[in-house]
């Protein structure tokens, strides 16, 4: 054929310079082993943390590296303790009986929506371990083998575990869909304990994990730590309001044991939402005591193992009864209340030494809490709300146009949608909702909890966020939305990020930072900045003026 | 692990350069850390704010908040990056012989 | 792939079957020893299916809730997405076996800038569903006119309204092609959606085939075949009095009987079991009375945990230097 | 160039969801089953987002529009495939696509060798503007990017995300 010259058009093939070869070879997912590109995994734990809590095989190792030195015979840990975990959790057991692969669930996992990787579809990522439980714990599996759909447990997919079992947040929304409720967040904490047994862990959750078990919260904050960060607190909160506020800690004999997140005492905007509770409770004088050594709501070891859990759980119950208090307030926390709602009475009650919750303030008795004896600050304020017992100034905050991104596990764990959404109404004059299909019960995660909030995994955190961040900007442009609250710590932190990425100039307030922006405090002097010391604008106009005249 | 000279001493610093063994620290091995993370020489400011940071860990045991710093120390939080290029946690709180600081919520 | 083998197991079962109904000897195996077999490894694998699940203890509450909590008296709370009463969960449990709530709950439908209405993909799979589960239902009450002398009303009623617009004589059944056609969207739906195909296996397209398999005999014996009823009756009959009869009936109706056994059989290991498991998911089948009432969970061992005094013992001196209350001085 | 521009401004909407289609065609060939099926825009922010952005840039690149008018839609897209699993070649390189698409969308004008002489000049200067838009995409990658490391030193740097 002749040489084409530059104007004949056959000179210009169609030039493959995008036919990259993205699409799986043909034998399927069941043979692709993950890719541990730098970037795409979460450091794995410090020996020292394992150690410290017992756990086996604490070493160096990095998910890059070829050899993970895991133990000889790790083929028969695994399936002892599959075998274990079937025997203990009829969840398990129908979880991996009854999928039909339907794909209701396929496209509702915000890391699929997102980065587009098959294997983040929930029931795929179901399939990585059924695949493993068909072939080796079914007659069925047994015989027929990789013809109905089992899978040899090989190196390779004790990789993949652990590459995708650590890019699921446990947010549950798959098992809104599902027909059968089956629940990806159960595979994957019965995954993770699996993996736990060869040591293979994420440093991000297992340092906490220790320190919650050594200073009793994630961050390792001591006592007297704690009592300074408070007071520093309040020495804020008295710039603020005039108001001088002494923080009770450890006090015997009150009647309310206040537990929140230890994200509150660190990580702003947590920290100026611990401020609101403080104003709160000075304001209608509640009798109420923190507490040092259960100075942590939240509770990692819900992403480590059911021990684990209830190791770091036990604290606060244990503290309640020390201190002889009537029963405990928990603060505003997705993955605390997942294990206070649905693990803590049953791991660690009965708290038959507490009293059925009641607020001393209306007298209205928490019956929704009659066994736990614990209830959530947002059901606590929308009671006192209801009843009048605030002076609230909404006004305050009409400079805030604010949503709210409803946390995964108070939504689909509890059924927390009207409390939060009351107070805000009742602090906020400019509240607006986000696309109905992104909140309520189908609310999208914010791509950072299960202990995958960590800096290490950004990319795969934005990709997470992005239907979150595509409601924020759809409201953002919509109705000027320029603040997204939300009642959880993790989501504290890791929205800011999202937002700033997906809705750049949205910033992430907690529920009683708005409360207590917009309180009328008792003998509080003339408010001129909030709780962040920024200046209002009302104040701005005055300040000016104050200064011409 | 890695080892680091600091004048006629050697530590043992982490894969992020900061130092293993808090009570080895001293003023020498503070100013060695600073060449790290371009801060050459140490102005009075700077050992405002690496005492404070120095004297909170041995308390606490934990690095302060950084409204904390910012507000013992009278330094806005841009004045703080000024001194140090790399920030409060990664600069200021490995020349001041901290652990390095992981927040996890 | 799968698809491919899948359908080969089925059309050799066809094979079998038919050449079985020509073969005079085979005749007592495919009119009694299958059936019985088949009975057996339904009930027997059905049964033990269940009783595994049963003995495995449910050691946490975790309902998925899908509404607004029991809390606060004057806050309304979702009776049934979010039950806290039993009557709430039977209903959850209702709405979620008799309507599919949950395929329901994705089907968004969507308007366009333009106004046109937009159906997503999951709206068809939750009518598909429906209308297949549902025709199943009603072909599975008609078939007990072979099993039941006299034949009851309601099957009788059942049958005169499938068939009401007496289509063609016999009068054809509505259901029967309904089930065809939910079927059939149910395994091109599988085919085609790239999704889909990635994720299917070979056990989800054997029963699809198994089925489609035996819908169009089931058609052909009725309106082209003509098979007399009552030497199929007596067979019917037979099996369930244990007196059976070997008299065949014809390829047709042994291939027809052969698969339907085949899917007796395979029932209990296979994905079909989510017949049962659907009401024994436990975050469907619980209330979100979490708080209220404590959950047992039997092999609740304790854990050490560390103690206030262990704590105390650390931090004794820091604490009294911060004036924090401590237990011993 | 103005038969070009007419030819192709008659069947523009083919043009750009032909353009959609060799994108997707990146992605795994299930995920773009989804992206393009799903119309819900917060069910599906990365199919629907690509498939309104295409279409704006399409139509802006045949009203011959100046380069600038381009930064808001490719930002949109690029700002999604910036933190997908792709190099940056991957990345940027769907903007190559458009070329592809216009020459599949004018196969049959093509054909014949006179009417192809014709075209070959508005061709020519067609693609080299498809090429400056690569080039600004490229600039809007590295925005992202620098984006994405901000975040993460801010994170590293307060120890915690701290925000502002």
């Amino acid at each position: 054929m002749a040489e084409h010259k530059p104007d004949q058009m056959e000179f210009y093939k169609q030039e493959e310079l995008q036919q990259i070869d993205l699409n799986p070879p043909k034998e399927g997912w069941q043979d692709q082993p993950a890719d541990f590109r730098p970037g795409s995994w979460i450091y794995p734990t410090k020996p020292k943390h394992l150690e410290s809590l017992g756990m086996p095989n604490p070493r160096e190792w990095s998910p890059a590296d070829e050899d993970w030195q895991l133990p000889e015979n790790w083929q028969e840990i695994i399936h002892k303790k599959f075998k274990e975990l079937l025997g203990k959790y009829r969840s398990f057991r129908i979880f991996m009986d009854t999928c039909v692969r339907c794909g209701a669930c396929a496209d509702k996992c915000h890391f699929f929506i997102g980065g587009g990787d098959p294997k983040n579809m929930p029931v795929l990522r179901a399939e990585l371990v059924r695949s493993i439980y068909r072939n080796d714990f079914t007659t069925v599996g047994k015989i027929l083998g990789r013809a109905c759909g089992g899978r040899k447990l090989t190196m390779d997919v004790i990789k993949e575990w652990f590459y995708y079992f650590y890019q699921c947040t446990e947010c549950r929304r798959c098992s809104v869909f599902c027909p059968y409720g089956i629940d990806t967040a159960e595979i994957t904490m019965m995954a993770r304990e699996m993996l736990h047994e060869l040591g293979l862990g994420v440093n991000w959750i297992m340092e906490p994990v220790a320190n919650c078990h050594r200073t009793g919260n994630h961050l390792g904050i001591q006592p007297h730590g704690l009592k300074d960060t408070l007071e520093f607190f309040c020495e804020d909160i008295e710039d603020v309001t005039g108001i001088h506020i002494d923080p009770p800690i450890n006090k015997k004999g009150a009647e309310v044991l206040f537990v929140t997140p230890s994200g509150d005492f660190l990580a702003d905007p947590g920290t100026f939402t611990c401020m609101g509770y403080m104003m709160l409770f000075e304001e209608i004088g509640l009798d109420y005591t923190w507490s040092t050594y259960a100075s942590e709501g939240g509770n990692f070891g819900l992403f480590t193992s059911a021990d684990v859990m209830k190791k770091l759980n036990a604290k606060i119950y244990a503290e309640a009864k020390r201190l002889g208090v009537k029963y405990i307030i928990g603060g505003e926390c997705g993955h605390m209340w997942r294990v206070l709602n649905q693990y803590m009475d049953t791991m660690n009650g009965p708290a038959d030494f507490l009293d059925v919750p009641k607020s001393p303030i209306t007298g209205t008795v928490f019956e929704n809490s009659r066994s736990t004896k614990m209830i959530h600050i947002t059901e606590f304020t929308a009671d006192l709300i209801k009843h009048g017992k605030l002076k609230l100034d909404p006004k305050m905050n009409d400079h805030v146009r604010v949503t709210f991104h409803d946390s995964c596990n108070p939504a689909r764990a509890m059924g927390l949608l009207e409390e939060p959404r009351y107070i805000i109404n009742s602090v906020c004059n400019n509240f607006h909702e986000m696309p109905e299909n992104t909140i309520r019960e189908q609310t999208f995660c914010c791509g950072g909890g299960a202990g995958l909030g960590t800096d290490e995994n950004m990319e795969m955190r934005l990709r997470g966020g992005m239907p979150r961040g595509t409601a924020v900007r759809h409201v953002q442009e919509k109705y000027d939305v320029n603040q997204l609250a939300c009642v959880c710590a993790i989501d504290r932190a890791t929205l800011v990020t999202v937002c700033d990425y997906w809705a750049p100039g949205v910033q992430v307030t907690g529920v009683h930072e708005l409360v207590a922006n917009a309180m009328v405090m008792k003998g509080q002097k003339e408010r001129t900045m909030n709780l962040r010391l920024e200046p209002l604008p009302g104040a701005e106009e005055k300040e000016a003026n104050d200064g011409e005249s | 692990m890695a080892e680091f000279k600091a004048g006629d001493q050697v530590v043992d610093i982490d894969e992020d350069g900061f130092l293993q063994e808090p009570d080895k620290w001293n003023e020498v091995v503070a100013a060695a850390l600073g060449g790290t993370e371009g801060v050459d020489d140490l102005t009075e400011d700077h050992w405002k704010v690496v005492n404070f940071l120095r004297d909170y860990y041995l308390e606490f045991g934990v690095a302060p908040m950084i409204r904390k710093l910012c507000k013992e120390t009278g330094f806005k939080l841009n004045v703080i990056y000024e001194l140090f290029p790399s920030g409060p946690a990664k600069g200021a709180c490995k020349i001041a012989g901290l652990p390095k600081p992981t927040g996890c919520v | 792939m799968t698809a491919i083998l899948a359908l080969g197991a089925i059309l050799i079962l066809i094979l079998l079957a038919g050449f079985g109904s020509q073969v005079a000897g085979l005749q007592v195996v495919f009119g009694v020893a299958v059936p019985y077999a088949a009975i057996a490894l339904f009930l027997g694998g059905l049964v033990f299916k269940v009783m595994s699940w049963a003995r495995t203890p449910v050691p946490f509450r975790i309902p998925t809730t899908c509404g607004q909590q029991k809390t606060l008296d004057w806050i309304p709370s979702a009776r049934f997405d979010n039950p806290h009463t039993t009557l709430g969960v039977i209903g959850r449990m209702a709405l979620e076996v008799l309507f599919f709530r949950s395929l329901f709950r994705n089907t968004k439908v969507d308007i366009r800038p333009g106004g046109r209405i937009i159906h997503t993909p999951a709206k068809w799979l939750w009518a598909a569903a429906l209308a297949f589960h549902y025709s199943f239902l009603v072909i599975f009450i008609r078939h007990l006119r072979f099993f039941t002398e006299p034949v009851p009303g309601f099957v009788k009623a059942i049958q005169s309204v499938d068939s009401f617009f007496e289509i063609g004589v016999p009068s054809i059944f509505l259901t029967s092609f309904l089930l065809l056609g939910a079927l059939g969207f149910l395994l091109l739906r599988r085919l085609v959606s790239p999704q889909l195909r990635y994720i299917s296996l070979a056990n989800d397209y054997f029963p699809l085939f198994l089925l489609i398999a035996i819908g169009t005999t089931g058609v052909l014996m009725r309106h082209f075949q003509k098979t007399d009823i009552e030497t199929i009756k007596a067979v019917a009959m037979g099996i369930l009095s244990f007196s059976p009869v070997t008299a065949g009936g014809g390829a047709l109706f042994t291939i027809h009987f052969f698969l339907v056994c085949v899917l007796f059989a395979v029932f209990p290991y296979s994905k079909l079991m989510h017949m049962a498991g659907v009401f024994m998911s436990p975050t469907r089948n619980m209330a979100n009375t979490n708080r209220a009432k404590r959950h047992i969970n039997p092999w609740n061992h304790p854990v050490a945990f560390r103690t206030y005094e262990e704590y105390e013992d650390d931090f004794r001196d820091k604490m009294k230097a911060a004036g924090i209350p401590v237990e011993k001085e | 160039m103005q038969v070009l521009a007419d030819l192709l401004r008659k069947n523009e909407a083919a043009l750009a969801d032909r353009w959609l289609e060799l994108i997707l065609a990146s992605y795994n060939p299930d995920t773009a089953g989804f992206f393009k099926q799903q119309k819900n825009r917060f069910a599906n922010p990365v199919g629907q987002t690509f498939a309104e952005q295409t279409r704006v840039v399409t139509e802006r690149l045949l009203a011959g529009e100046g380069i600038e008018a381009f930064q808001d839609p490719l930002h949109e897209i690029v700002r999604i495939r910036a933190i997908q699993e792709f190099t940056a070649a991957e990345a940027v390189g769907f903007v190559f696509l458009l070329k592809d698409a216009v020459r599949e969308t004018l196969a049959d004008s093509l054909r014949d060798e006179q009417a192809a002489r014709e075209l070959q000049a508005g061709l020519h200067e067609l693609e080299r503007r498809i090429d400056r838009i690569a080039l600004l995409t490229f600039d809007i990658f590295v925005s992202c990017r620098e984006r994405v490391y901000s975040l993460r030193l801010r994170e590293i740097r307060a120890g915690y995300v701290q925000p502002g």
